[in-house]
Parts: structure tokens; C-alpha cells; sequence
């Protein structure tokens, strides 16, 4: 398909701006832009078919199903999107004077009580922009709660585990932190001893998924919080699995100082192909000096923005945090009121259902129960046929079906990581599951199908190692190089896709 | 549930196949006492009709741009979004996908942020742009990341007249970073590159905003070149609707140019979520924070895109990423990438231009004392009303005008001085009526 | 024109392709005397920003359901409109395909209408739905059509209970048809079946409505039985959303099911575009106007959808047709199918236990004289106000509620009626507010 | 593709209302429903995935390229779906007091002005939902019109020409007139002589397209019209192609009397898959005192409905007609302002520019230059290689086009009828005739992939007899047949398809 400079001619255009007869203000000679950007030229008609065509080649979770494990794919209702396009809200300017805010600083206020009451913890921050931004402002906070209690210096490092998602080292790094990996045991847990090594009075705190990225509910959680706890550290809750609690375990009952949520995956904003998300946290009293101002407050039947916290960390975003996604947030949740338990429950009876249906066919790494997604290994197809989790993935495309997260967690080789939701019918979970069981089938009569899917997409299997060596990342107008020529770069090396 | 397909017996079926016999029995792994053993305590579930209900009475308790008639900028801007961007962005495949990890599935959102990065780069003249940054705060302090990594260097230098927002992040984040911060004050509304230059001594940047928070054209050829002259990377954060009319910052020497794309198709929404871009020379490609998308071909020799260069990012890299960016904005950027396209090299130059006559004509109209009258400005200006800004904003909002915005809440000195923004949506007409109601 | 995207340099190579040399040339067949000599005398034209602006004032002076508390029925109605239906019609392939005269590329707005009528089928009890009528005025005179041809006879009967409107354009295409058109009184608003019997006689059709225009549930087996003894077609025009609560047509005789569509999906839209319904029992399936779906398979055995039927339609029976109608209403309809998709069985009969509910409490909450207090009503009701009707209407909106419609403005003697609907969308506390302002 | 019943599960629902804490209302036994009708059991998630993937097996506009001869499948501009949706439209109740609907009279008014200026006539009736609506309006008119001067039973026929659109004579029979039919001569345009010989005191009017539907301008116009008035009859004006002669020529101008403007064509209305349009009439001052109730008055600066027109035909539909159709043309009008005329005359370039790339291909029954329309004819393909203009349609999909019309208008053989309309780019034009020249080529090379195609459509050819034989036209649940066991049941006719 052509790119929309491809399909650009000089002179076409498609918007129009008012006109008002006023003398023309001049640009100083020195400021002032010598060659135009070269920025796309074609009538509306063309836009919208370029775009529509564009979309037409993208899979979302309105075209199918979506497993791709950490990134709880769930449907987003469509009421969410009208309610976020009322003109009180999308033109609402963010400096408009509190009194002309009202119900934007309501639906904030609200959203922060209902995060509070599902994590089981005190204040929030809606800032952050997305679960990394959470982490990051999480883990600030443990600095500035050190800090105030003169440890700031002695607190060094933050223990993550060995099954983390990539952000939680790269948040601690960014955060000056020293990082320390903790190991998981036989039965996907934390390994207790191999943390009360690590804990000391140098650890400032812990950041851990739970259920972890393997599905795992840990089973001493409890005791790895006495642990931290005991060495005056803090607890750090990535937030990207609680769609597989809500309303049945809280984060601050078991035992974490500070959670970060990820809205766009338990509470449903659109993924909109990489973002927007929404990733407020929610912390323990002890952390509420710290968080970022201002905050929404609730004065009797005001609601206002409270600058004055002299001990906050500071700004970690312009204004108050991704707004429409609150809107939609709080729109999904009060849809379910207190059933917002019955989300987390069929969330995690779908992702069962279909850890029951695969286990046999796929290597299951550790033998229990799931909570709202699972991971199987592909390590026994590629033993047997040499074919890998990549190839599998790539099949199901076929099959019409987004392929799961794979190559992650780390600690599981071949990895196939899937996560249903609870939005996704029977019937769907049954057909994937078939499919998985084909593939396997097929893997063992005619391994070259796996190896060469897709298929029956719109491009063939994609040469990404060629993409990296040759760094074409715009386009060059009459310079563009034509790879079409140029050979294959090579085999894809095995890394995480999703999540 | 609405949201729900489980019917009773599926529910049956399911946990038969589990062999489990009821859902509770799912939950054994957790520890009992970390079991959550109360309802949530929730208001209740609403119906659809209902919720948007709920809603419209919450919305209609904010005073909009549509209600009021406003001239508020200080960073998020009132510009047109044409409708063709909600069509795109309505688009459920666009709506419902997430990050592009399987290109073969997603080669129309790869495609379209293939298009944003040329967008922007063709804007700011730069070589690389990543898919996008949170928003026009956190670019700055990707930015103060890279040039850390580039140049080894432990301070990042501010121009006062940089978006106070943008300062205020950029200090929360510096201190994980292992960075100091300077801010270099401005001179009449502007800064001073000599002032700059020393600043820029040891740092790893040095960022201004062109035009500045005071609406002002900063001399940010003589900028960039004061930044370079002291070894530091000059940043410049951009408007990129003023980029029709106001100077590339690749073609005046800077290394980075960042920005709030907001006013580039977006709506105001309360402040979010919008897009933050990043662009640089190719120098710093491998710090590049966030998601690139890149050329490359297919098995049969199609062309094709995927995201590339990825050792740079978490999931690879762990700890040593560029940076912890995942989710990112790329909804909001496909919007700016909409508004941009539709309003091709010629729509842009016009914007800029509207915007500044509208202003200029603004200036004249309004009669009031300018904050700084030596200074050509953009679309936003700062008068002085000679009385508390605060005063003044009422006095206007009880007749339908928000006059703009207080700068006392930045800078110390500015107790009666508001910023005043236009755009191509405010008239002759709408100026008048501002200037009338400032006048009473 | 940003709808354009002719170039001077295509309209050059293309008029030299043409072999012209001039645009003006290609009008060459144009008789002088009949070409148009001057400029269109039209208002200059708006950019889109402009456009939108001037729509929102026109906009902005009308008061819609959403600024006022309304009570309005009398055959359009505020019931909610899911948002899904929304997203679904906003789907460009829907929006800007026609007519699936060439199945292979519409297999999917051709599946969508066969599911369409399969819904009304459902409703309604008949065994064919076309794909719609234009609206519930011209299906009446479609089922009268239909009638006509089925039994040779050349009068029709209408209840004078029956939406005026209704009437009104049965009476207009009348003449056309060769048909006379009898009206039956209702006595204590309904219509009493040996009057229906009476007037019967002779006549292709009998019309009646149920609930009624009044809202008064008719005794419409009974009629249907009056009308099927005088060997006259029975046909009913009924609200497709009381059809979850009061029984289907077709399972009490009737050989036609008619109805205005807009309460399942449409806006109100000032009066449209909406939809109308018409369904039958397959004897009459040849008479049917307009396009109808069929399934079928193709060359290699894969079930799919067609236009079918098409002899029957004018551009091949031409003037033998079952009707002229070629351009119809199918998005309307495609948002019929999704609201009732949405609602499902038990959403349909929930909304019509609520309206019912509601209305019932709206009558003894209001505690006027009712207009027909001896009649079971569905989601409408006549009140007697006590003075003239615009009056208690102009009072009742100079506090914010429209308490109804007049409907002296189509009976004689009701000079202080009102009717007065409630839906879904009306809360008890509305209709507390309505008591309040019409006994203030 | 299944249907939305087959994937229903008893007991799921989308859709939730409020429940008010309120008594039950009984329904009368004999009037209770007593088997509940089976619509659709899905939950949202599953409707939304339905619809998307009906969408995405659905060729629209946006999609591409159009040209369906006689139907202006000309772009829709989102702006005009954005003011549709303003609440103050979208949610006004058609019986609002008129002092509540002052903007939608307004605009109605405005719309009346504009479509009277643009046909050179002075009266409007924007109350038809369609053309054909239109038509019959018009011709109901004309009855009126004759009734009034007391020759209601001499003026019985109604002419049309043999190009004529089938609502002609279909709209002809419904108003109770008789039908004669006019012939084309050799250059497309009305025999003059053959409506000499028909035309007199019986004669209540012409019904005709101009230009025809051939695409052609009746170059004698003027003496046709002075035939039909010369015997006191009037001419009615098939709106159609009107997008051909927008500021360039008028139907008053021309000698109508009575015109329709089918606005989803000429004023973009986007075309819904079948609908909703919009049919005003626009009327000679005459005509007038007849046109249906009400009409949109202003007096001052207020606007009103005047329903006080003794003489009217009376109602034809509900209420004041389509009216969000009225606010997207209006808005499609004011984007142009004067310069509507640059549409026509590049509605009418595009048209020109690709019959003259096409015209050695295939076969020009009239060698003219065209409006914004022409047809060809597939006849020298069928005659040379036995392939006929379906089967030229069908392969057209396979290069990814909407066919034109086809088989229409009936007086030329194997007829291709082509309509560009203005907002396509040369590019595509160039694309659409590079296929159709590739196509003759294959006819010639390899008749069989063109009876075979489409080869890549979600489907293939259908069997469009079968289905009529069979006439399933509803789902019959567990009842529903399976067609797919059973033989095909023959060739399809060569009918109409478009227009
Ligand atoms: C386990 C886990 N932690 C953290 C994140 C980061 O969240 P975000 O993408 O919102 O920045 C993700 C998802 O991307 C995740 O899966
Ligand atoms: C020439 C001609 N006349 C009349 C009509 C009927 O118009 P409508 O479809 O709006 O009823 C059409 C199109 O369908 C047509 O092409």
C-alpha cells in the first residue's frame, strides 16, 4: 500500500480555515520558515480513504480475539466513547478556573475513592500517564519517603523479579535506584531465601506483579511482605494484572505500599494502537505527603486542585493526568458497580478454561491453577519439530486471531503468554483453543505451514532484522531507498512480542 | 453483564472442564487472609441510559470553550479539529488495537506512525522521531535522558521561558536521573544567549521553547548556537501548528527538538491525554526513547513495517533502556497525523499566519499595556490589566469571556498581567467583544 | 475546494486527453439559450471551522429534548439510543455504500438487512419484511397498495385512531391508487370492531394502530377478526417497541404489520430520516414493495446474500411495479437492528414494562382528568388540562418542561388535551416536575 | 460469515435500562405477547465484532473508487456527519412549538432558497424521502394542477423516454396515469417527431432525465419543451443528474416545470447501503398553491410552517421530510458557496476524460461528448469472445472496484454506465480505465477468469436464482434450510444492476 506522500500532489489540500481581512503580521526574516514541510497534500476524499484503508489493516479487539498476555485485551464499550465526547468534557480547557470545572474535578475525586477502595490503600495520584510513568512515580516516592526519614542515602536499591515485565528495571534505573533481581521458586512464587538474602537495610523496596506476569497468584505473599516490611522497606504493586482481582484480593490487604493501575487494561480505555493509558497510583498513608500536586480534595461540595503539599515530589505530567481516560474509566467502572468482582471472576474462570483445554497440547511450566492468564511453553514443538513460539503465533494469524504475548516472562523459554479477558464468549475461547490444537498437529505432519506463516495476511512473515540494520524510520520523498531489491537480513531473533 | 457473554451454562461447562466445581475454588491460591471478604464498596451499577445521564450532569457542570468564549492557550490550545480526525479515530480497529508487537497484524497502525515520524521530522527538520512521548512535559525530561547518555554530562540548563510545566517536571524527574537543573532567567519576555551560552557551560542540554511561554519569538538561531558553542545539545520545544511560518529547529543547529502536539488535532480535554514528540539528528538514534517504526520487506519481497531498533527499549534492554516508556499516545498521534495531512504545507503556513494577524490585530484592539511590547509574539501575547489578574478573569467569565491566563501563577512580578491566546477559532468580532469586556 | 482533487496540471492533461481545450467546451451540447449566464446567487462559501461554527448557531436555537423536559410523542420518541449504534452507522463502509446491486461487494450490508428482516419478522409475526419503507406514513400506503392488487377492491379503511399523519398521506397517494378512503370514529378512544366490520366491507384493507395514536391499546385481535370477516385485509401499524410486551400482528390475524420505525434506533432528528417497517404473510410476498433479501450460495457452495425478488421491482416491471420506491432507508434500519440486537428478548420487554410503569405513574401522579379513563394505555396518554392546550403548553415551557402535544391540532373537541408520552428516558422525579408545573 | 442469530446464546443481553422502583402495569391477557419474538441474545462485546466484520465485507465510498452509474457516488464529507449529530438537531422532536425549532426552520428555508436558485424555479417542497418519492409528488402535482383547471379527466398520460429510469413509469402507474413512451434518436437525444405524434390534449406531461441517462444533454430541449407546453402540458424534471449542471445550466431554464433533486446524489447524502435520501420538488410559480403541507415560510425574521395551503396535495410522509438529510447537504452546499458550479464541471471532466480513455475499448453507442456520465457497451466483447458486460462487472472487483451500472439504460446493449463524479483524483481514474483495458484483454486472452470472477471478494459469483427460486428471506432458526447441499439453479439474467 502506498504511503500518503506517495499519494500526494502538489496543490491538493483538504482544510480550510477562516479568512478575516487583517493586515498580514510578519515573521522576522531570521525566524522565519524558508522550505515548507513536506506534509501530506491531498483532498479529504483521499484522506479518508487512505486512513480507512489503513484501518482496514490493523487488527483490534473489535476485528477478533486479542489473547496477548499483560495487556488485558478487553472490550471497550462504546458508551465510553460518546460519554468522553461530551463537549463539557473534550473542550474543557485544563485552566479553566475551578468553579468552571466542577464535573471534572467530581468525576476525579470519584475515580480516586473508587481506586482507593479497590487496592485497599488511602490517596491517589491520577497523573501518571501510564503504568512505566506509574513506576517511575512510585518509585520516586520511595525516595522522597526515605528522604524525609533521613534514609535517603542508605536506601540504594529495588528488588524486582526475575519474571518482571521489562519497564520495572528500567523504571528503577531511571529512578537512581541500584537493582537487585529476586528469583522465582518451583511453584512460580517468589523464592523466600533467596530474598531474605537480598533484604537488608540498603533495599528500599520491592516491585512485584501479583498475579505475577507467569498468571500466578504468590502464595506467600504474605511473608515476602513481613520480609520487606521487617527491613523498613517498602512494597511496589505493578498494577498491569489486577484485572484478575478486583473485588477478590486488594493489593494494600496484601501487604503493598504502593500500587500503580493500568486503566487502559483493567478499566478498559481503548489501547488506540500503543496508547493512550492512564496509569494513576494509589499508595498507603505513610506515601500521601509525597505524591504528585496537585491532587483533587473534596471540600464539602467543592471539589478543588490542592497545590499546597510541600513535600510532594513535584509534577510528573502536564496538568492533572490523561482526563478523557478517566472519563472512560469511571464510565466502565460504574457500569459494574460492586460487580466489579464479577469482572475479575470470569476473567479468570475464562483463562482456566482454557489453561484446561491446552495443557496437554502445550507445556505447561508450572502446574496450577491460573488467575486471569497463563503461560504455556512451545519448548516441546520445538524439541520435536523445531518449531518455535514465534511460528506458532504467526499461524494463528491464519486462524484469524491476534497471536498471544510470546518470548515472555523471561524465566519461561518458548513462551506463550495469553490472557483472554472476561469479554470474550465461550464459543471464541473454543475456537482459538482448536486452533492451538491444529497447529500443534500441524507442527508434527508439515512443520514448513508454521514456518512460513502467515499466510493470509495482507504482507507475509515481516524481515525485522532487516528493518534494524537499515534504519529507514521516515520517509525520504525522492530519496527513498527501494528495499524491495535488497536481500534478506536473516532469521528473527527470539524476543518478547507483547506486553 | 452487558460487558459479559458467560451464560450459566457456559459457566457449567467451564468448570466441569476445569474441574473445579465453583469459581471460588479458582481462587484457592490466594492466602485467606488476603482474601477481600466484603462487597466493594461501590455506588451501584448503572444502566447505559442512566450512566450517560450521569455523565451529561457531570459535564454540564464544566464551563467549555464552547460555553464560554475563551482565550486561554498557556499550552493547550482551542484550535479546530477537523472532523475527519473523529472519523479516523472512531475507526474500532484503530480504537482497539494496542502496540504493533505482530506487524503482520497491524500494518495499517505501523504504517500510519511510519507517516507521524515523517510528519514530524519534516516539521522540525529532524532525522528520527520516536511514535510519541506521553505529552509535552515528559519529552523534555526524555530529552534531558538522551543528552545525559550523549554527553556524559550532569546538568540540564532551562530557559525561564520555557513552559513552567515542562520546568516542573523535568526538576522531578532530574534527581533519578542524577541531574542538576539550571534555569536561566529571561530578559524582557526573552533569553538572552549570552546568558545561555554560560549556562550552558558543562550541561548536557539546554532547552528553550520557541515561541516561548510568553507567546514570544525567542532568537533561537543564536540560542541553538550558544548551546553548541558550550558542548551542550540545544533543545527547542516547538508548537508544531507555528511550524508553517516559524523556522525548522534541525535548520537552525538544535540536536532535539521536542513538543506538546496537543495543538495539532487533539482536543483540549481537561488536559490529556495528548501526544509528546520527540525528534532528533540521527546521532542519537540509539537513545531514542519509546517505539520506532521502520521500513523493511516481507518474505516475499513486499514492502512492509515493523517496530525496530528495540534493543534500545525495556523488554530488551531491562535496565539499561532508553527509557521505560510502553504504552504510549499513538492514538493521539494518528490524530496529529489526521490534522496535519488535512491541512497539507499550505493549511499550516495559513494557520500560522491567521493566528498572528488575529493576535496582532488583538494587541492593537485590546489597547491594554503589553508585558513585553519589544517582542514580536505568535498567538499569544501578555497584556498588563492594572489590577489583580485574578479580578480581571471574574469580572470577565460574569459576562462570557475567559480573558486568559494569570501569569502570577508562574512568575513573581506579574501580579496583574494575563496571558492572553488566540486562534483561528476566535474572530475580529470575538476580539471586540474581549476588548470590550476587558475595557468595562 | 478541498473536496477536489483535480490540479491545474490534471485538469490540463485531461482536457488534451479529451481533446479539448477548455473546460467550457465539454458543455458544447448545451443550447446557448438554456445555459446559465451568471454566478449562482449563493452565500459565499465556509471553511470547515466556519461551517461548523455557523451550524452550531443554527443549532443552538432550537430546543431539543436535551434542553427542555419533554413529554412530546404523538409518534416520534425519545427512547434511548444505544452507542453502539453510533459507532456501528459512523462505519464508513455502511455509511457510504448503496444499494447491494452487486452482492459480491456488499455481502455485508446484505447480511445485515436479511438480519433486519428476519428482526421484524420476528416483531411483527409475518413471514417477509422488505427492507424498509421510507417511513411510517408511506408503508400505510404501501400495505393499501399491496391491498389493492390482492383483492381487486377499491376503498380502504382507516381507524380514525390511527397516527393523522398516517392518514393524511393514505389519503394523498389515494387518488392515485384508484382507491376511496373511509375513516372509522373511535368511540371513548378506541375502535369499536363492528364499527371496523361495517366499514370494512368492500375494502381491500383495514388499518388500525395498536397502542393507537392516543396511546389506548386497541381491542386488535378483534379488529383483525372484523376486517378478515369482511374478507378486507386486517393490517396493523404498530410500535416496534411495544412489541416485546403486547402481542405480534401476525399472530392475531392480520395479513400486514406496518409501523413507524424511529422508536427502535433512529434519533428524533426533527421528523427524519427515519424508517418505516412493513411485513406480511408470504401470499402477499410478490406485492411486496421494494428491495427484499435473499439467501442463496455461490459458485462454490458458500452460503451468501442477494437483492431477490427483483421482478417485482420498478427497474424491471417498470410500470407494473410494486412500487416506485428504489432508494430506501437501510441505515435507519441497520440502526433498527442493532438497537433491538442490543435489547434482545428480555431488553424488549423490560422497556416496555418500564414505559407502561412510568405511564402509569405519570396518570395518577399528573391527577388530571384523564381523556380516556376507562382505557388500558402502553407509554402514551391523554390528559384534559382545563384550559386551552397551547396555554398550559406555553406555561408548562417557560418553566423548562414540554408537557405534550395539543391534539386539537387533529381532533375536533379536545380543545384542553394534551397527550403525554413517557419513555425510558423520564425518570419518576420528571414526572413529578411535569405534576408540578401543570398544576402550578 | 454466521448470522447474528446463530451466534446468539439464550440469556446473554447488551442492552440495560433503568428499573424505576415502581409498580407493575398489566397488559391485558388477550392482548399479552405470548412468545417472546427471538431477537438477538449477544453481549455487547460480540454485537460490536458482528457488525465490524459486516462493515469490513461492505464496499463503500470510502473503500474506493464508485462509479455506479446514475447514483453520484461522490465522497461524504465527515463534516457534514459532524453538524448531523448536534443535539439541537439530532434530539429536536419534530413537534416542537416553532419558537423551540427556529434554527431547523431556518435552515429548511435556507436549503428552499438554494434548491430553488440552483433550478431556476420558485417554489420548494422538501418533504419526499427519496427521487422516486419525488417523482410521484411531482406527478400528484400535476393532477392537481389539471384538477384545478378543470381538466382532471382529459390529461391521462404521462410520457417518458425509453432511457428513462424505472421509477419513471413505475411513479407514472402509482399516480394513476398511463404510461407512453418516447424513443431516442440517433444522437441520444428525444425524437422530436416520435413526441410530435404522441404529444396532445391527453397529454399531461414528459417525465426526463437531462441529460439523459445516456449521459447526454438533449440538445433540443428547448423544442421539446415547447411540444409539451404547446399542448398545455408540463415537464417534470428527474433530478438525477442534476450533479451535471449545477450553475451551468437550469431545469427552469431548460423549460420545467416540476423537478426532483435527489439530494444523497448531487448533494451528498452519504447513501446508507440503500438510503436514507432526500427528494424535494422544486416548482414553476403555477404549481405552487399545490405543493404538500407544510411548507417552510419565513416572515421577517421568524420562520414558520404554513400548513394553511387550501390547494396542497397534502402530506406525502411524515412530518417536514428528512431532515438530518437537509443538514448535510446544506452543509455540503455552503462548503462550495457560488463555486458549486466547479463541481459540476469537474463531475463533468472526470466523466470526459475517462470515455475518451476508454471509448476505442469498448464499444459508444452515441459518439458525443459526455456530462458527467457515459456509457459504453460491453457488446463488442460479447460478441468477439462471449463475454458479456456482468461478467466485465465481476472481474472489476478483483482489481478492487465498484462496477458501474449495468444493463441499464435498457436501449443499449450490454451497457456499462459510468459515473465518476468530481471528488475522485486522476490517479484513480487512470486505475479504474487501466483495469477496464486489462479486462478486454483478458476477454480476449482468457474468457474464463472473467466468467468466473470475482476471484477475490469474500464471496463468489451467486447464485441469484437460486435465491429467488427458494426465497429464503428471513433466518428460520432451527428450522432455516441449508441451501449450500443443494445444485445451483442456472445463469443469471442480464438485468439492471445500479441506478
Ligand atoms: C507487567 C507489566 N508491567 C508494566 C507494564 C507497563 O505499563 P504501561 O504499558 O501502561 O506503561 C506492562 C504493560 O505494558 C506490564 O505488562
Ligand atoms: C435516473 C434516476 N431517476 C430516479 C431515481 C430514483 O431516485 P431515488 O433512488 O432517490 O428514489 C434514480 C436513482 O435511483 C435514477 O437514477
Amino acid at each position: 500500500m502506498k504511503l500518503i506522500f506517495e499519494k500526494s500532489q502538489r496543490g491538493r489540500r483538504a482544510g480550510t480555515l477562516p479568512t478575516y481581512d487583517l493586515p498580514a503580521a510578519e515573521v522576522p526574516e531570521r525566524l522565519r520558515r524558508r522550505e515548507p514541510p513536506r506534509l501530506p497534500e491531498l483532498a479529504e476524499p483521499e484522506i479518508v480513504r487512505h486512513f480507512t484503508a489503513l484501518a482496514d489493516r490493523t487488527f483490534g479487539v473489535d476485528t477478533g480475539f486479542y489473547p496477548l498476555g499483560s495487556c488485558t485485551m478487553k472490550h471497550n464499550p462504546r458508551v465510553n466513547e460518546r460519554v468522553v465526547a461530551l463537549p463539557g468534557f473534550r473542550d474543557l480547557h485544563p485552566l479553566q478556573e475551578e468553579d468552571g470545572a466542577q464535573g471534572a474535578l467530581e468525576l476525579m475525586w470519584r475515580l480516586q475513592e473508587i481506586l482507593a477502595e479497590v487496592c485497599g490503600l488511602h490517596a491517589v495520584s491520577l497523573q501518571p500517564a501510564a503504568g512505566s510513568q506509574g513506576e517511575l512515580t512510585g518509585l520516586m516516592l520511595m525516595r522522597a519517603y526515605f528522604a524525609d526519614r533521613g534514609e535517603g542515602e542508605q536506601r540504594k536499591t529495588v528488588i524486582t523479579a526475575d519474571t518482571a515485565h521489562g519497564t520495572n528495571p528500567a523504571s528503577v534505573t531511571m529512578a537512581g535506584f541500584q537493582l537487585q533481581k529476586a528469583e522465582t521458586d518451583a511453584r512460580g512464587n517468589l523464592d523466600l531465601d533467596d530474598l531474605r538474602a537480598k533484604v537488608n537495610e540498603e533495599t528500599a523496596g520491592l516491585m512485584l506483579t501479583n498475579p505475577s506476569t507467569l498468571g500466578l497468584f504468590d502464595e506467600q505473599i504474605e511473608e515476602v511482605a513481613d520480609i520487606f516490611h521487617g527491613a523498613g522497606a517498602l512494597l511496589y504493586y505493578d498494577g498491569a494484572n489486577l484485572n484478575a482481582v478486583c473485588g477478590i484480593s486488594r493489593p494494600g490487604d496484601m501487604g503493598f505500599d504502593i500500587v500503580h493501575i493500568n486503566l487502559h487494561k483493567t478499566f478498559s480505555q481503548p489501547h488506540g494502537g500503543g496508547g493512550p493509558g492512564g496509569g494513576p497510583i494509589v499508595v498507603r498513608d505513610i506515601l500521601e505527603p509525597f505524591i504528585p500536586a496537585p491532587a483533587v480534595v473534596r471540600d464539602g461540595d467543592r471539589f478543588r486542585l490542592d497545590y499546597d503539599r510541600p513535600k510532594s515530589i513535584g509534577k510528573v505530567r502536564g496538568f492533572y493526568g490523561p482526563f478523557g481516560v478517566f472519563v472512560r474509566s469511571y464510565a466502565f467502572i460504574r457500569a459494574y458497580g460492586p460487580a466489579l468482582r464479577r469482572m475479575s471472576e470470569v476473567a479468570v474462570l475464562n483463562a482456566n478454561y482454557m489453561l484446561a483445554r491446552l495443557k496437554d497440547t502445550y507445556d505447561l511450566p508450572f502446574e496450577r491453577l491460573c488467575m486471569h492468564e497463563f503461560v504455556l511453553s512451545a519448548r516441546n514443538l520445538k524439541r520435536e519439530f523445531g518449531v518455535n513460539a514465534l511460528d506458532v503465533a504467526k499461524r494463528l494469524m491464519d486462524y484469524g486471531f491476534h497471536p498471544p504475548t510470546i518470548y515472555f516472562p523471561l524465566i519461561v523459554p518458548e513462551a506463550l503468554m495469553i490472557e483472554p479477558t472476561e469479554t470474550e464468549p465461550k464459543e471464541i475461547l473454543d475456537a482459538f483453543c482448536d486452533a492451538m490444537e491444529r497447529i500443534a498437529e500441524e507442527a508434527a505432519d508439515d512443520p514448513k505451514i508454521l514456518k512460513e506463516a502467515p499466510h493470509r495476511r495482507p504482507v507475509r512473515r515481516l524481515d525485522e532484522v532487516k528493518a534494524a540494520k537499515r534504519g529507514i524510520v521516515k520517509y525520504g520523498f525522492d530519496q527513498h531507498p527501494n528495499l524491495v531489491g535488497e536481500p534478506a537480513a536473516g532469521e528473527a531473533v527470539e524476543a518478547q512480542k507483547g506486553a | 453483564m452487558r460487558y459479559l457473554s458467560l451464560t450459566d451454562s457456559d459457566q457449567e461447562a467451564m468448570l466441569a472442564a476445569i474441574g473445579v466445581s465453583s469459581i471460588e475454588e479458582l481462587f484457592a491460591d490466594i492466602p485467606a487472609r488476603v482474601r477481600f471478604d466484603r462487597e466493594l464498596d461501590l455506588e451501584p451499577a448503572l444502566s447505559e441510559p442512566e450512566l450517560v445521564a450521569h455523565l451529561e450532569s457531570l459535564a454540564a457542570r464544566n464551563v467549555d470553550t464552547g460555553r464560554e468564549l475563551s482565550f486561554l492557550g498557556a499550552g493547550i490550545y482551542d484550535h479546530y479539529v477537523p472532523a475527519i480526525v473523529d472519523a479516523i479515530l472512531a475507526r474500532g480497529e484503530f480504537l482497539t488495537a494496542y502496540t504493533p508487537y505482530q506487524p503482520e497484524m497491524s500494518q495499517g497502525v505501523l504504517q500510519a506512525i511510519f507517516e507521524y515520524q515523517t510528519v514530524i521530522c519534516e516539521l522540525t527538520g529532524m532525522d528520527v522521531s520516536n511514535a510519541s512521548g506521553y505529552d509535552g512535559t515528559t519529552v523534555a525530561a526524555d530529552a534531558c535522558y538522551v543528552a545525559k547518555h550523549a554527553t556524559g554530562r550532569k546538568k540540564v540548563v532551562l530557559a525561564e521561558t520555557l513552559n513552567p510545566q515542562v520546568r516542573q517536571v523535568v526538576k522531578t524527574y532530574a534527581p533519578g536521573f542524577g541531574l542538576e537543573v539550571v534555569e536561566v532567567p529571561h530578559r524582557d519576555g526573552v533569553t538572552d544567549p549570552d546568558d545561555f551560552r554560560r549556562a550552558a557551560e558543562d550541561a548536557a542540554c539546554a532547552i528553550f521553547q520557541q515561541p516561548n511561554f510568553f507567546g514570544c519569538l525567542e532568537p533561537a538561531p543564536e540560542l541553538a548556537a550558544a548551546a553548541s558553542e558550550a558542548e551542550a545539545l540545544p533543545v527547542a520545544h516547538v508548537d508544531p501548528v507555528s511550524l508553517g511560518v516559524l523556522e525548522a529547529p534541525g535548520r537552525y543547529g538544535c540536536a532535539i527538538a521536542i513538543g506538546e502536539g496537543q495543538s495539532a488535532g487533539n482536543y483540549q480535554s481537561y488536559g490529556g491525554p495528548h501526544y509528546g514528540f520527540i525528534a532528533m539528528r540521527s546521532d542519537y538514534i540509539r537513545r531514542m526513547p519509546g517505539r520506532i517504526v521502520g521500513e523493511t520487506t516481507d518474505t516475499a519481497g513486499e514492502r512492509g513495517y515493523v517496530l525496530t531498533l528495540q534493543t534500545r527499549e525495556q523488554h530488551i534492554r531491562r535496565e539499561k533502556a532508553t527509557s521505560n516508556i510502553t504504552t504510549n499516545q499513538t492514538l493521539l498521534a494518528l490524530a496529529g497525523l489526521a490534522h496535519l495531512s488535512w491541512l497539507g504545507p499550505q493549511g499550516l503556513r495559513e494557520l500560522g499566519e491567521t493566528c498572528m494577524s488575529l493576535a496582532a490585530y488583538a494587541k492593537e484592539r485590546l489597547g491594554l499595556p503589553l508585558l513585553f511590547p519589544e517582542q514580536t509574539t505568535f498567538k499569544e501575547f501578555g497584556i498588563r490589566v492594572g489590577r489583580p489578574a485574578e479580578e480581571a478573569i471574574r469580572a470577565a467569565r460574569d459576562q462570557g469571556v475567559h480573558p486568559g491566563y494569570a501569569l502570577k501563577r508562574d512568575y513573581s512580578g506579574m501580579e496583574d498581567a494575563l496571558l492572553v491566546c488566540v486562534t483561528e477559532k476566535r474572530s475580529p468580532a470575538d476580539i471586540d467583544r474581549l476588548a470590550e469586556v476587558l475595557a468595562g
